[in-house]
């Protein structure tokens, strides 16, 4: 077996210095009855490369790939560029197949890519700190709610319309079993929540979406000080990274935890995982903040170094005390979005927030033209809400056999409470760089075909 | 040379990714938009790409040399498996498309629970969990929504004190009160303590099998009646799942449900601390109350995405369907080696921790008697009067070319080092691990201990001042002074 | 422009230190009126890494590549499978993107891993030493024809009908312009030539091929004692490198140079190119032979290390007294075929051709039962010859427009000199371990739709 | 951690790819079965890994730094060309398909070409050469075949004493004699001495133009038309392309036909050596005899692989098409930059040769005046009386951090070293690269000459013994005596 390198040889030799009759004889703690041979488990043997390849090669292209095609589904995950160099960079067995780095000696580089990582996280939300990457957007939107509780010792989180409800629903899953209360508001496509009137003297935290699940942006600089003057804290998430180039950000309107999908950055869509969960804070909130973090230091020569800190606030150390029971970050995707964003810069990262923001108006008012269409947002980034005045999840179906991937039919999404008939005509759609015009033609044409018959 | 953060590279006038001229379109972002510069430095990618390549040059990883940390199973990673793992219909693929057009993906999931439900024994799976340690907090949730509904929910959960730091706080997440209980002599559960612990408060208990001492907890099935008996569950952490895999099905030890590092036993990469994956397999017993996703198959045998067991008494633990990236890569292993070579990988994991054990125990101490599972355990008392710590034994191997093993975990013995070679490396890569090894306590008995004190000399940096870090936080770049002050 | 890094206050900044007014200034050698913007040139301006993608891609979709179907073309270029690691590998930076090993305490690794091929090819084709590659099969051939010239001091070269018609053509080329005569014997599809006719005490070398272009495989034993007794040296070629891993090996059977085409391990078919020249001789023809060679030595502290060796063949120190005017070999090709020899080993060489030929003979039986096909070989390797009864090219046509690429019509290539109506009717078919039962039966029953109608 | 050869690693009883087994058929190879063993050693797949992975990280690479070779052109290799090669329709396509199924690759050919053509300001173009030696050689087979088509074959080629090796060398494998002549005071070819040694049997001169030593040929038109006056052809050595790329056309200085280097202009990588690919491209006194291949274009449009001119006076060049992975990198880059980004890029490339040259002027010695090209020639004079040597200071380059210049080439200077910056370099790695120099320069004047000899200390090894090695050639691996006798 190629990944085997003991030969029948070597396995002899071995057993000769444990003392072992057998290789069977070394799991004499094994109930009796309970070690199988290969027989005991109706599985195939093992294959050849190529064999495996066309395995797996059969079940990919049993998919339609977002690239076949025209393509407008977002909804947290975004069909982005990824230079070439970023996969190049991600490969190299140097930063792929090495472990958490617990000996930084001899992990600089990926301890101080994780530095880097946190300083641009920080800089494109507008907070003090960031930590070294949780498992996804949904799941730090849960610790982020948890965070706060043990900050505001209240047990109540109040989730917005705004939020993404697979969001909802792991923070509802996860906040519940923690024991915490969670007042829901339903979804709410066109931005009319009053989400202060859920908010009450136990509310530790209000969590909010900018854009929006449905593509509104807001200011949210009233509503932070409105959360603030109940004592609660402002928990922002973003789901598109790369509306951070062009809308100003959650800590510039006041956010205290800001949460986010980093997977715009650096990683394809894959299905939905990996990605990156970003988390961000206040200074004054480091010690309650979950997951890993690295600092700087220096070495017995005095050289700049780098090393995980802070781990007093970790399960490894903290046991049943610790902030959060993560232990594996996303590191290597944290690892492709920071070298994505390294190589946007500053002028990159504007320039393509605002392409996406420019294509994506043009599809909006494109799309709002076909006869049936209105457009849902007053205001959007690059994904918006178009309402067909008819049940929306039948038309997508049919443009998919189409060959067109039109974008979510809001309704079926687990987690989407809120007001069935309202949501059920609606489509949310995506547009970003690699969207063509063609594309959005091609999608209106077809569009119009749908809603006229 | 040095290489300079990012952030002190940058020069504005530079582009490192070319995009298209923004077309003229009506800004819908009303008045939210961004005010001032968000702070990036600007690089060409010829910049970008030496930046990384020479960061990268200095971390250690399983393709440069053996990396022996216990409980962390640093296998080979195949690299058919990114190569699978980037497939257009895997990594292009979104999983908000309608049901018929991700046929394969789903098909992908439905093989991989199928393999793993027959290496476990199982009943039920979730692929959702993104490590092992959400993993945990799943079969816990299942564990308490499985007690709720009987109207019997309960409080505590009992776990050995030799476990992993995520067990105790996973139950803490789940709401549960957590009761450690410590080992017996031999590195194992004893299970009248255990009984003592147990009542009708109890949850659930979690084991670790074998456990984080690379030890086979031989009285595990009694272990599972007795916590059957109080109505609790019993949780089976599978971080160690690679020892027995293809030839042990944690169903047959009593297990109600236990998570998979696929990151672990199935090779899927660490990539510098992540990311993970960790399916959670379900007994009978907690079948009825298994979290989502789960896919099913239709009559026409197309691939159906089904409603979850229970009505949803677990809800969602995470947006979309789990890491696919780490079924694809996982799915790919368990083809290569097959149920024949899985079986082989396990045998030859425990043979190359005891072939270490006894030939290290020339000159080293190992915590318990063996025969040892994965990886073999010893303290420090072989070091007992050389002025030679754990850490400073661990420091000095990498001055030899090896990455140390784990230091100080678990707990349960005093300064601990725990080796886990994994059935990736050769008998030759083994023995030039024992002869430094061996070399090195030799050298720390014969007093040379300043060379140790001094180690690591041959790192990109020497030992660093975790101390000084925690004190004083430094966790982000900011601008140096003289560069704020003239941008004012 | 992402590729360039100089920022305008950079250029500003140097052209003061460099004293000219601006960057055209430092062109003032060039005559006037030659130095152009860029209005002179009637090309696009630059794009971005997308775009760029995506026009590449569509004409990498505009051909039909091997893997979209039944494929039985070979013909000095195997399609065989390449272990993931492989590729991996050799895009690593550091092997990748480092040049010619000239400063050899840091390029060891290029330098190590050159050893190691020499080894290998060495060690497959049976012979004493080999070089660090050349372009590639044909070029290699035609460098053979040279050292044989230069060695015997004679000045013809015959060149059987077994041999590839591409590399006849080359070889024709190249030395006719050096001034060698070549004689070039018909194609020779049936392995009838008398070569030694052809050979006279003034011919420098015999080239041959196995196994031959038609795909027979024949025991050179004979034939070397012959051209031996002439005084003439035997040149072997070899265009499937893996079947060295099955047939007696060139030396063993008295070959005096081997030359080969090494694609088929590490290398994909790129459209045939970039590909590795092997090239190996027997000692005592060292100091002739063309191209790098890598050498063993010690470094000043006494340890073992590699360097580029006996330059002194070379055009860089010899000029125009080179044994030849070649500079870049095909370094990371030759990279590919190490690791791919590497993996393989003694035990996935052997294996891999016998794979190979058991599928070959059971394809051939298969094809031949198709009615109207003849199987020419009465033996092959992996590459057989059918003859058709009818013009072979236009049923390739066809059966290429039904989506199978049945193999190669020779009439049809340059270079292949003789009977035009015997080679008309041939089919040559090649079968690797990639190719399945069904890509077998596809062909058979579209061959016999084709050749009944 | 010293890394052994792969032939030291190797057990029998591993293998490293898992193959299908062998089906039952008929052996069809006669009497020539192979009867012995091969004698490669067998590993498993991690073990290859491993060991290539280490062996890369002896090498020094321009991902991981400057790489300043003269002649050479060491510049970034962008990753996007290495994904586009590896797409299937260029990756895994075969030549000998039906021309109808290889649309793709041809209009790859088609548009590389007319790129080419355009930019040089010729008329004819073969891709078919593999390198640029292969493509002086194609050129010069087409010069001669010119002169033979119209019954005046000629002897001699002219290559001033400044050329590439390969010049000469090319040359005499078309059947020529070399004449080899000396420049001027400056730098460069001298018309008078070239016009003294033309006449009537010459069939060609050979020119670089930038030169070797950094240098534009600012005589090119005078010479052109001098070795037109005696029927000779003039053949560009385009190796330096890359200096007036996008901004001279070579057609336009009178050159008859030059070869390109697609590596070192078109940012193909090196690759360790190669491969290399070197298109030729003809003005029209030439295009009626360019070898092929020539894609040309029917009437409906698409592509087809037209009769090459002149009746093939100029025969097959290489199997197949020539370098195709080569041509889709090369592609990439053109699009990537455009007429305005290879404008640009050949005037950084030359800003910073002279930059280079200005600032290291301050302790150096530079062989000729500028401006220079792309890059900057030095001689040794700097070191005169302080026992450095140009092999020394090159050396203590590299335990500064960076891969020495180009040295002793070109032979017209003594002690040369050649320095090609590229434009991919940025402002401040030039500058760390002039700092290191000068101060090197200054330590060498200091009389710091032992710290010279001794270099490199910091590299993989220390200076090999290059003498050994071709006094005794060792060549390959063979097994150790031993193993050997055990054997037999």
């Amino acid at each position: 077996m190629r990944y085997l390198p003991l030969t029948g040889a070597d396995r002899a030799e071995m057993l000769r210095v444990v003392g072992a009759p057998a290789i069977d004889a070394l799991y004499r703690d094994v109930p009796a009855g309970m070690l199988h041979g290969t027989d005991a488990f109706d599985l195939a043997d093992g294959k050849g490369e190529f064999q495996v390849e066309r395995e797996m090669q059969a079940y990919a292209r049993a998919s339609r790939s977002a690239g076949d095609g025209p393509f407008f589904v977002g909804g947290g995950l975004y069909r982005h560029h990824v230079p070439a160099a970023v996969d190049h960079l991600i490969q190299r067995s140097e930063f792929l197949t090495a472990y958490t780095p617990y000996q930084p000696e001899i992990a600089q580089g990926t301890l101080q890519t994780l530095f880097e990582f946190q300083t641009q996280v920080a800089l494109l939300t507008g907070m003090d700190v960031a930590n070294a990457s949780l498992y996804d957007g949904s799941t730090a939107a849960a610790e982020a709610g948890m965070m706060a509780v043990r900050i505001t010792r209240r047990n109540k989180v109040v989730v917005a319309g705004s939020v993404h409800p697979h969001y909802r629903a792991v923070v509802r899953n996860q906040l519940g079993f923690a024991g915490i209360e969670v007042d829901l508001a339903p979804a709410d496509p066109r931005a009319e929540d009053d989400i202060m009137a859920r908010v009450d003297a136990g509310t530790a935290a209000v969590i909010v979406q900018n854009p929006g699940f449905f593509g509104h942006v807001s200011d949210l600089t009233t509503l932070a000080d409105a959360v603030h003057a109940k004592g609660a804290l402002l928990v922002v998430a973003v789901t598109e990274a790369v509306s951070l180039g062009a809308i100003e950000s959650p800590g510039a309107m006041g956010a205290d935890i800001v949460v986010g999908e980093g997977q715009s950055f650096g990683n394809m869509l894959t299905f939905g995982g990996p990605t990156v969960g970003l988390f961000a804070t206040r200074s004054k909130f480091l010690r309650q903040m979950p997951g890993r973090l690295c600092g700087e230091t220096v070495d017995a020569d005095g050289r700049r170094g780098f090393v995980l800190t802070l781990s007093t606030r970790e399960q490894h150390i903290r046991r049943d005390k610790a902030t959060s029971n993560i232990c594996t970050s996303a590191g290597l995707c944290a690892t492709a979005f920071t070298i994505h964003v390294a190589m946007l810069g500053e002028q990159g990262v504007t320039h393509l927030a605002a392409l996406n923001h420019a294509q994506a108006s043009l599809a909006a008012d494109r799309l709002a033209a076909v006869p049936g269409v209105t457009l849902v947002n007053d205001s959007f980034f690059n994904e918006f809400t178009l309402d067909l005045g008819r049940p929306s999840a039948p038309v997508v179906q049919r443009l998919a056999d189409r060959g067109i991937l039109a974008g979510i039919a809001p309704a079926t999404l687990d987690g989407v409470e809120g007001d069935a008939d309202r949501l059920a005509s609606l489509l949310v759609v995506a547009v970003t760089e690699l969207v063509t015009e063609d594309d959005v033609e091609a999608l209106a044409a077809a569009l119009a075909e749908e809603l006229a018959a | 040379l040095e290489e300079p953060l990012i952030f002190e590279q940058g020069t504005p006038g530079r582009i490192g990714v070319d995009l298209p001229p923004v077309p003229a379109a009506t800004s819908r972002l009303g008045g939210t938009a961004r005010k001032g510069a968000i702070g990036l430095p600007d690089l060409a990618e010829p910049q970008v790409v030496r930046h990384f390549v020479r960061l990268s040059q200095k971390n250690y990883s399983i393709d440069s040399g053996l990396f022996p940390l216990g409980s962390c199973t640093m296998k080979y990673n195949p690299r058919l498996n990114e190569k699978v793992a980037r497939m257009p219909g895997f990594a292009d693929l979104h999983p908000l498309q309608p049901v018929s057009t991700i046929q394969g993906a789903l098909g992908v999931m439905a093989e991989l629970s199928d393999w793993l439900m027959r290496l476990t024994g199982m009943a039920e799976i979730t692929l959702a969990p993104a490590a092992g340690a959400h993993g945990e907090l799943a079969g816990l949730m299942a564990i308490r929504a499985a007690h709720v509904a009987r109207g019997d929910a309960r409080k505590r959960v009992i776990v050995p004190d030799s476990a992993h730091g995520t067990n105790p706080a996973s139950a803490v997440l789940c709401g549960y009160t957590v009761e450690s209980i410590p080992g017996t002599e031999d590195g194992r559960v004893d299970v009248a303590t255990l009984k003592a612990a147990l009542g009708p408060d109890v949850a659930a208990v979690m084991l670790t099998n074998p456990n984080t001492c690379g030890l086979f907890e031989r009285d595990v099935r009694a272990i599972a009646d007795a916590v059957h008996e109080v109505g609790a569950y019993f949780y089976g952490d599978g971080a160690n799942f690679n020892a027995i895999v293809g030839r042990v099905k944690p169903a047959e030890l009593g297990f109600d449900c236990m998570h998979i590092n696929l990151h672990k036993t199935f090779s899927t990469p660490h990539g510098g601390g992540g990311p993970g994956s960790g399916p959670v397999v379900f007994a009978e017993s907690l079948a009825h109350v298994a979290p989502g996703p789960r896919i099913g198959k239709a009559d026409d045998g197309s691939y159906t995405v089904d409603a979850v067991p229970g009505g949803g008494a677990v809800g969602r633990l995470k947006a979309f369907f789990g890491q696919m990236g780490m079924f694809t890569r996982a799915l790919a292993y368990m083809k290569s080696l097959g149920r024949d070579g899985l079986h082989t990988a396990s045998g030859d994991a425990v043979l190359a921790a005891n072939y270490l054990m006894v030939r290290l125990s020339d000159e080293m101490s190992p915590a318990f008697d063996g025969p040892a599972m994965h990886e073999c355990l010893f303290d420090d008392s072989f070091l007992d009067g050389t002025g030679v710590s754990t850490l400073d034994f661990a420091k000095a191997m990498i001055d030899e070319g090896f990455h140390p093993m784990t230091m100080y975990f678990p707990l349960v013995v005093h300064g601990a080092m725990l080796i886990e070679p994994t059935e990736t490396e050769s008998k030759q890569a083994l023995d030039q691990l024992v002869d430094a090894l061996l070399s090195l306590a030799r050298r720390a008995k014969a007093g040379e201990a300043a060379m140790f004190h001094a180690a690591p000399r041959y790192a990109p940096r020497r030992r660093l001042d975790e101390t000084l870090a925690a004190r004083k936080p430094i966790l982000r770049w900011t601008p140096p002074v003289d560069a704020r002050a003239a941008a004012e």
